[in-house]
C-alpha cells in the first residue's frame, strides 16, 4: 500500500499518465479532484468498453422487429400483440470473487434495474456461472454463496429464475464467473429511453441512500487485475436490499404508466455521475448537480464519494417540474426516498454543485444530513466543484490493443485426444464406467440442487423451467411464448475461438429450437483475461468474430452485450468465456412442447451427423484429462437446417421428446432423456468413421435426439430426408437398463444416483 | 477438559449497509415510536466448547468466526467466554 | 355475480397477480387491497399472498401484521368470513395470531422451491370444503421459512380439533407433524405454505390446486349470500 | 430529552427448535470442530432511544419487543440499556 500513496492521484485512480493529458486537453485546465474521480470512472474498462469496443461493432444487430439495440439500458425487441420484450446480460464476476453473496445478489439487483429503466416489467432471470473445482473447499464456498446470493435477492425481489448453467473448470478457480441474464417485458408504447430532455426538468434521485459503498468499484474492480486476498484494490463491499428495488419497480413502473417521467435511469456502475451525464450526454443536453441534495447514508461524506458511489438500489428519474408533488407522492406510497438532485440545462456541460440548489430555488429540499453532518451551507455564487463537457464523459479513449495469437496455440490443437482415446478404448471396449464418470462431473449432474433454491414459478408464465434445453414462458392473453436459453463452452474457445465462438451461439439456438421457437434476438456476456496480454485480445476478437458469423448465418440479430476484462485465476488468464443469451419467439404455443424426454414404446431418432470429434469434450478433457485438440465443427449452413426441421418437428408435436447433444455427447443425451422419462433404452450407436466410444462421447453440433411415437417415425425420417438432415432410428425406449450394444449397459438406477447425487455429496460437507 | 460458554455478537462493519435494521428504523413511528433512531440488527451465537484453558477456547471459537460463525468481510464479531 | 375476493399487497408483496389471475380464471373477482387502508372494501373472501411482506426483515410478517389493512382483515375473519393466508400470507397471519404457531427456517436451512404432495386431512375449511379428505395433491412450495412450530398444548389442541388441514407426505422443511397448512377453529381462517395457484394450469404442470381455489371461491360465494 | 443506547438478545424460547443453531453445529465437525456444543443462533437488536430516564427507556423498548422485535410464541428476550 506505502507505495501507492506516493502515486501521483490519476494512477491511484487507475488512469495512464496518456488518459491524464486527454482529460487536461479536453479542459484546457488540471482537472479537480471530482472531475479527476469521474472520468477515472466514466472512462474505465468496464463503462468505457475502450478495449473492446473497436470489435463489438462487428456484431450483426439490425433485423425488422428490432425496437432498441446495443448501447441502451437493455436490447429491445418487438413480439406482436401489442408487447415488446427486453433483455440483457451482465457479469459480477469480481465482486463475487471477493464476497459471493452480495456480489452475487447485486448483481441480480442490478440487472433487474437495467431492464425496468426501459420501462419493462422484469418477469425472468437465467444465470451462467462458472467455478473451479467442487474439490477445493475455497470454490464450494463461492459456489453456495453465488447460490444463495441469487435466490435470496431474485425470489425476495420477485423475479424467477428459470435456467441458467453451472460449469466447473480449473481455469475458474480464482475467479468464478457470475453472468446474469434478465428479461422484461412491456406494452411496446411504454417502452422509454433515459433521455434528460428538455432544459429546466428536474432530475430525481429515488431509492437508498448514498454510502460509501463501492466506491470505484466498477474502475477498479472490474478495470485492473486483480487477485485473490487483493486488499489495496478490495472496495467496501455493496450490501443488496431486494425489498428496496421491488418497491423502486413498482414505483419507477407507476411512473412511467402514469407518463409523470420523461424517463428513468438506473444508477449502476458509476453511480451518479454516470446516470447524470449519460441522460444528458444522449439527450444533447446539459444536467446540473448538487451534492448537498443527495441523502447520504453516512456522516462525512465528500463529493467524491457521493458522485461515485456505486450504493445499490436507486434509480434516476427525468420529470417535468410540474409533475414533481405527484411524483413525490407515488414515491412516499411505496415507501422510497425521493430528492430533485439535477436539473437539465442547455448548457451542454456537465456541472456539479454543492448547497446551490436551496440558494437558488430550484424545486425540492435538501433531505436531512446523516447525524452528525451540518445541513449544507445556502450558496449561490461559489463556483462548481466539477464542470466539465457532458459527452466527454461518455466517449472515452478508444485502444486498438496489440493482437496476437499464443506461440501454445498450434501445440495446443495439434494434441488431439483422438489417437489415445481409440487405442484405450477400441470397439468392443466396455464403456459402461465412463458414462457413469460423466453423469457424475460436476458439469454434467444433476443441477436441482441450485435451481430449488430458485423461485422458477412466480408470475404463472413458466411452462419450461430448469431440466429442459430452454426455458418457456408463456405469454398471457395471446397465444405466445417465449424461450431462452445462455451457453458458452470454454474449452472450445480455448481450442480454436473463432469456432468456439460459433458454437456458442449454435448451442444456444439449438435450445431454443428444441422448444419449438424461432430465435429473434441474441445478447452476449464475453468474459476473458487481461486485455493488455495480445493473445487475449486474439482471443476476443476471434471469438466476436465467431459468434457475429454464426448470428448473421442463423438471422439472429445482436441487441446487447457485456465484457468483463481482466479475468484471471493468479497470473493465468482465464479460458476465454463468452456466454450467448438466444431469446425465441413460439408463435402459437398449444399445449406444453414436449420435454427432454423419452416415453416406453417410443422409436428414439437421432437427428444430425455424428462424427469423431473429442476435442475439447468432456469425456476426453474432464475424464481422461486430454485437454487439447480441435473442437467440433461449426457447420453454420447444417446448423440452420437442423434447428429449422426440429423447431417444425415440435411445433406439429411429431415427437414426444426431444434433447440435444452438448456436453457428455449422445450417451449423455440419451440417458437424460432416459432418466427424464423414467425409463431405460435400448439402442445400437453405428456412425460411420466413429468408433463406439466416439460415437456415445463426442460433441458434435447440430445433433438432436428424438422420441417419436412408432407410428410417427416414417413420418419425420421423411421430413429429416426432405430437410437434407440426417436422421437414424437407434433404437427404442423400454425396460429398465440404458442398453447400447457393443458400447455400455447400466442400470437406470445406478445412473440416476450417480447423476443427481454428485452435486448435493459434494456440498453436503461445505 | 473444562468447558467453557462463548457467546459471539456479530454486527455489520461500519459503512456496510443495514436493510432490516433500515426497514425496522422506518416501521417504528408508524407504531408510535418516533423517538427510536439507529436501528442495528445482528445476530448471536452462543455455543459450548471444551477447552484447556479460556484462551484456547477463546482462540479456538475466533478462528470459527474467521472460518464460518461470521463473514469478515462485511462483519465485525465480539466474543466473551465464560 | 362472481363472489368478490380481496387479495392484500404489501410493499414487498410479489404473488398478488398470480392469486388474482387464477381466481378470475376460475370465475372468482379479485380485487387487490392495499396495506395502507384500513378497510376490506367489503369483500366477501380475502386472500393474504405470498411474497417477502417488507423484505421479511426482522421477521417474516412480523411488520406486515402492523399494516392498517390487517385490522380489518382481523374484524373480517372474527365475524366469520373466509380468509386464506398463503406462505408469506400465513406467516402473516400467524403473526397477527389469527392462526397460532409460527414459521421457522426451513431444516436443511435452504430455500426450497419445488413440487411436494399434500394430503388433505379436513375438508370443513374455506380452503378445502371441495376437496375429498385423503386426497393427495401435487402443489408448488417455495419459501425459506415454512417449517411450523407451536407448543406442545396448541398442537394438541390442532389435531383434537381436526384443525390441521394439509399435511405433507413427505415433509421438506422439518414442519411440526408434517404440517403444510392449518385453519382456526371456525375453519374460516386457513394458512398454508404451498402456492394452489401455481397448480392452477395444466401448462404450468400441475392443476391439484384449483380444488383449493374453487373451495375458496365456494365459500365466498356463500357469504356472499348469507350477507344478502 | 436524554438518549439510551438498548441492547437487545433474542433467543429460541428453550423447546423450540433452532434450525440455524442444528446447522452450525453439524457443519463444525467437518472443520476440525469436535469439541463444540449446544450451538444456539439469535438475533441482536441496537437502537438509539430518547426517555426521560433509563427505567421509561427500559419500559418502551420492552413493548416493542412484545410487540414487534420479538415474538413470544417461539423467542425470549433480554434487553440491556446503557
Ligand atoms: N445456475 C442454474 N440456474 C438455474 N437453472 C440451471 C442452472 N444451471 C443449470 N440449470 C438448468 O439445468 C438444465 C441443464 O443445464 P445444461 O446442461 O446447461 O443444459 P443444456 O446442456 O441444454 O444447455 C437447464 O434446464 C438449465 O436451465
Ligand atoms: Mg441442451
Amino acid at each position: 500500500m506505502a507505495e501507492a500513496i506516493d502515486e501521483p492521484l490519476h494512477r491511484r485512480l487507475g488512469m495512464t499518465d496518456a488518459e491524464l493529458a486527454a482529460v487536461i486537453d479536453e479542459l484546457g485546465r488540471e482537472p479537480t479532484h471530482l472531475e479527476l474521480a469521474m472520468y477515472s470512472v466514466m472512462w474505465s474498462e468496464h463503462c468505457s468498453y475502450k478495449s473492446s469496443r473497436a470489435f463489438l461493432s462487428r456484431f450483426p444487430t439490425e433485423a425488422p422487429w428490432v425496437l432498441v439495440g446495443p448501447g441502451e439500458g437493455a436490447g429491445v425487441v418487438d413480439i406482436g400483440d401489442g408487447l415488446a420484450v427486453a433483455v440483457r446480460i451482465e457479469s459480477h464476476n469480481h465482486p463475487s470473487a471477493v464476497e459471493p453473496y452480495q456480489g452475487a445478489a447485486t448483481g441480480v439487483g442490478g440487472i433487474i434495474r437495467d431492464i425496468f429503466s426501459m420501462g419493462a416489467r422484469p418477469i425472468a432471470l437465467m444465470d451462467p456461472l462458472r467455478f473451479g473445482s467442487l474439490d477445493d473447499a475455497r470454490t464450494r464456498y463461492l459456489f453456495e454463496g453465488v447460490v444463495s446470493g441469487i435466490s435470496g435477492y431474485g425470489n425476495s425481489v420477485g423475479v424467477p429464475t428459470v435456467g441458467g448453467e453451472v460449469v466447473f473448470d480449473d481455469t475458474y478457480r480464482g475467479n468464478p464467473l457470475v453472468n446474469v441474464f434478465c428479461l422484461g417485458i412491456l406494452p411496446t408504447e411504454r417502452l422509454v429511453l433515459a433521455r434528460a430532455d428538455g432544459p429546466g426538468n428536474l432530475a430525481v434521485l429515488l431509492g437508498s441512500a448514498t454510502g460509501r459503498d463501492g466506491i470505484g468499484g466498477a474502475s477498479v474492480l472490474a478495470s485492473a487485475s486483480f487477485e485473490e486476498g487483493d486488499e489495496a484494490k478490495r472496495p467496501s463491499v455493496q450490501v443488496g436490499d431486494p425489498f428496496e428495488e421491488k418497491r423502486l419497480i413498482e414505483a419507477c413502473l407507476e411512473l412511467l404508466d402514469a407518463k409523470l417521467a420523461v424517463g428513468v435511469q438506473d444508477l449502476g456502475a458509476a453511480g451518479l455521475s454516470c446516470a447524470a451525464s449519460e441522460t444528458a450526454a444522449k439527450a444533447g443536453a446539459g444536467m446540473d448537480v448538487d451534492v448537498a441534495r443527495v441523502a447520504k447514508r453516512e456522516p462525512g461524506m465528500n463529493a467524491v464519494e457521493t458522485l461515485t458511489s456505486e450504493s445499490q438500489e436507486r434509480m434516476l428519474a427525468i420529470i417535468e417540474p410540474a409533475n414533481l408533488d405527484a411524483v413525490l407522492a407515488l414515491a412516499r406510497r411505496w415507501e422510497i426516498r425521493a430528492t430533485v438532485v439535477g436539473r437539465v440545462t442547455d448548457t451542454a456541460r456537465f456541472r456539479v454543485y454543492d448547497g446551490l440548489f436551496d440558494a437558488v430555488g430550484v424545486p425540492g429540499e435538501n433531505p436531512q444530513p446523516p447525524i452528525g453532518d451540518e445541513r449544507t451551507a445556502l450558496n449561490s455564487d461559489t463556483p462548481p466543484i466539477a464542470d466539465v463537457p457532458v459527452e466527454s464523459l461518455g466517449d472515452g479513449p478508444l485502444y486498438h490493443r496489440p493482437v496476437a495469437r499464443p506461440a501454445s496455440q498450434d501445440a495446443l490443437q495439434a494434441a488431439d485426444p483422438g489417437p489415445q482415446l481409440r487405442d484405450k478404448f477400441p470397439a468392443g471396449a466396455d464403456l459402461s464406467g465412463e458414462l457413469l464418470a460423466l453423469l457424475t462431473t460436476p458439469t454434467i449432474a444433476d443441477k436441482t440442487w441450485v435451481s430449488r433454491q430458485y423461485d422458477h414459478q412466480l408470475f404463472l408464465n413458466t411452462v419450461a423451467g430448469p431440466g429442459a434445453d430452454a426455458a418457456v414462458l408463456r405469454v398471457k392473453d395471446t397465444t405466445k411464448a417465449l424461450a431462452m436459453s445462455t451457453d458458452g463452452k470454454a474449452r472450445f474457445c480455448h481450442l480454436e475461438p473463432r469456432t468456439g465462438g460459433r458454437l456458442a451461439v449454435l448451442e444456444a439456438a439449438r435450445n431454443v429450437a428444441c422448444s419449438g421457437a424461432r430465435p429473434i434476438a441474441l445478447v452476449n456476456c464475453l468474459n476473458f483475461g487481461n486485455p493488455e496480454h495480445p493473445e487475449v485480445m486474439w482471443q476476443f476478437s476471434e471469438v466476436v468474430e465467431g459468434m457475429s458469423e454464426a448470428c448473421e448465418a442463423l438471422g439472429i440479430p445482436v441487441i446487447g452485450g457485456n465484457v468483463s476484462f481482466y479475468n484471471a485465476s493468479g497470473a493465468d488468464d482465464i479460458h476465454p468465456t463468452p456466454v450467448a443469451g438466444v431469446l425465441g419467439l413460439i408463435d402459437e404455443l398449444g399445449d406444453r412442447p414436449p420435454a427432454a424426454t423419452l416415453r416406453a414404446g417410443d422409436d428414439i431418432v437421432v437427428l444430425g451427423a455424428i462424427r469423431p470429434e473429442l476435442g475439447g469434450s468432456e469425456w476426453a478433457a474432464v475424464v481422461h484429462g486430454l485437454d487439447g485438440g480441435m473442437p467440433p465443427e461449426a457447420d453454420l449452413d447444417r446448423a440452420r437446417t437442423v434447428h429449422e426441421l426440429v423447431a417444425s418437428l415440435v411445433r406439429e408435436r411429431s415427437v414426444t421428446g426431444v434433447h440435444d447433444v452438448s456436453d457428455g455427447g449422445l450417451a449423455v443425451a440419451l440417458a437424460e432423456m432416459a432418466m427424464h422419462g423414467e425409463v431405460g433404452i435400448k439402442v445400437e450407436l453405428n456412425f460411420d468413421g466413429c468408433t463406439p466410444a466416439e460415437a456415445c462421447f463426442a460433441e458434435a453440433a447440430s445433433v438432436v435426439v428424438c422420441s417419436v411415437d412408432p407410428k410417427d417415425t416414417a413420418a419425420v425420417c421423411g421430413e429429416a430426408a426432405a430437410a437434407g438432415v440426417p436422421a437414424r432410428v437407434v433404437g427404442v425406449a423400454g425396460g429398465d437398463r440404458l442398453i447400447a450394444k457393443g458400447a455400455f449397459d447400466v442400470a437406470l438406477t445406478d445412473a440416476t444416483r450417480a447423476w443427481r447425487d454428485a452435486i448435493p455429496s459434494l456440498m453436503s460437507g461445505a | 477438559m473444562p468447558v467453557f460458554n462463548a457467546h459471539v455478537e456479530v454486527t455489520h462493519l461500519p459503512g456496510i449497509a443495514d436493510p432490516a435494521g433500515a426497514t425496522v428504523e422506518r416501521a417504528l413511528p408508524a407504531l408510535g415510536y418516533t423517538n427510536v433512531a439507529q436501528v442495528h440488527i445482528g445476530k448471536t451465537i452462543n455455543l459450548v466448547v471444551d477447552a484447556p484453558d479460556a484462551d484456547s477456547a477463546r482462540a479456538q471459537v475466533n478462528e470459527m468466526c474467521e472460518r464460518l460463525l461470521a463473514n469478515p468481510v462485511i462483519e465485525a464479531y465480539e466474543i466473551v467466554i465464560s | 355475480m362472481s363472489a368478490r375476493i380481496g387479495v392484500v399487497v404489501f410493499p414487498g408483496t410479489n404473488c398478488e397477480l398470480d392469486v388474482e389471475y387464477a381466481l378470475n380464471q376460475l370465475g372468482g373477482a379479485a380485487e387487490r387491497l392495499w396495506h395502507g387502508d384500513d378497510t376490506t372494501k367489503g369483500v366477501d373472501a380475502i386472500v393474504v399472498p405470498g411474497g417477502f411482506a417488507h423484505g421479511d426483515y426482522l421477521r417474516t410478517g412480523a411488520i406486515a401484521r402492523f399494516s392498517p389493512v390487517m385490522h380489518a382483515v382481523g374484524e373480517h375473519a372474527r365475524a366469520g368470513g373466509p380468509v386464506v393466508g398463503i406462505c408469506n400470507g400465513f406467516q402473516v397471519l400467524c403473526e397477527a395470531h389469527l392462526l397460532p404457531g409460527a414459521l421457522q427456517k426451513n431444516a436443511g436451512l435452504k430455500f426450497l422451491c419445488e413440487t411436494v404432495a399434500l394430503r388433505v386431512e379436513t375438508t370443513s375449511t374455506a380452503l378445502t370444503n371441495l376437496a375429498k379428505p385423503g386426497d393427495v395433491l401435487r402443489i408448488p412450495i417455495n419459501h425459506f421459512e415454512g417449517n411450523y412450530v407451536c407448543d406442545e398444548r396448541t398442537l394438541a389442541e390442532l389435531r383434537a380439533e381436526e384443525r390441521i388441514v394439509v399435511r405433507y407426505t413427505d415433509n421438506p422443511n422439518g414442519s411440526l407433524d408434517d404440517i403444510a397448512g392449518i385453519c382456526n377453529a371456525g375453519g374460516n381462517v386457513v394458512g398454508l405454505m404451498p402456492h394452489p395457484e401455481r397448480a392452477s394450469d395444466p401448462l404450468l404442470g400441475s392443476s391439484d390446486g384449483i380444488v383449493l381455489l374453487t373451495s375458496l371461491i365456494a365459500a365466498a360465494t356463500q357469504r356472499a349470500t348469507i350477507l344478502v
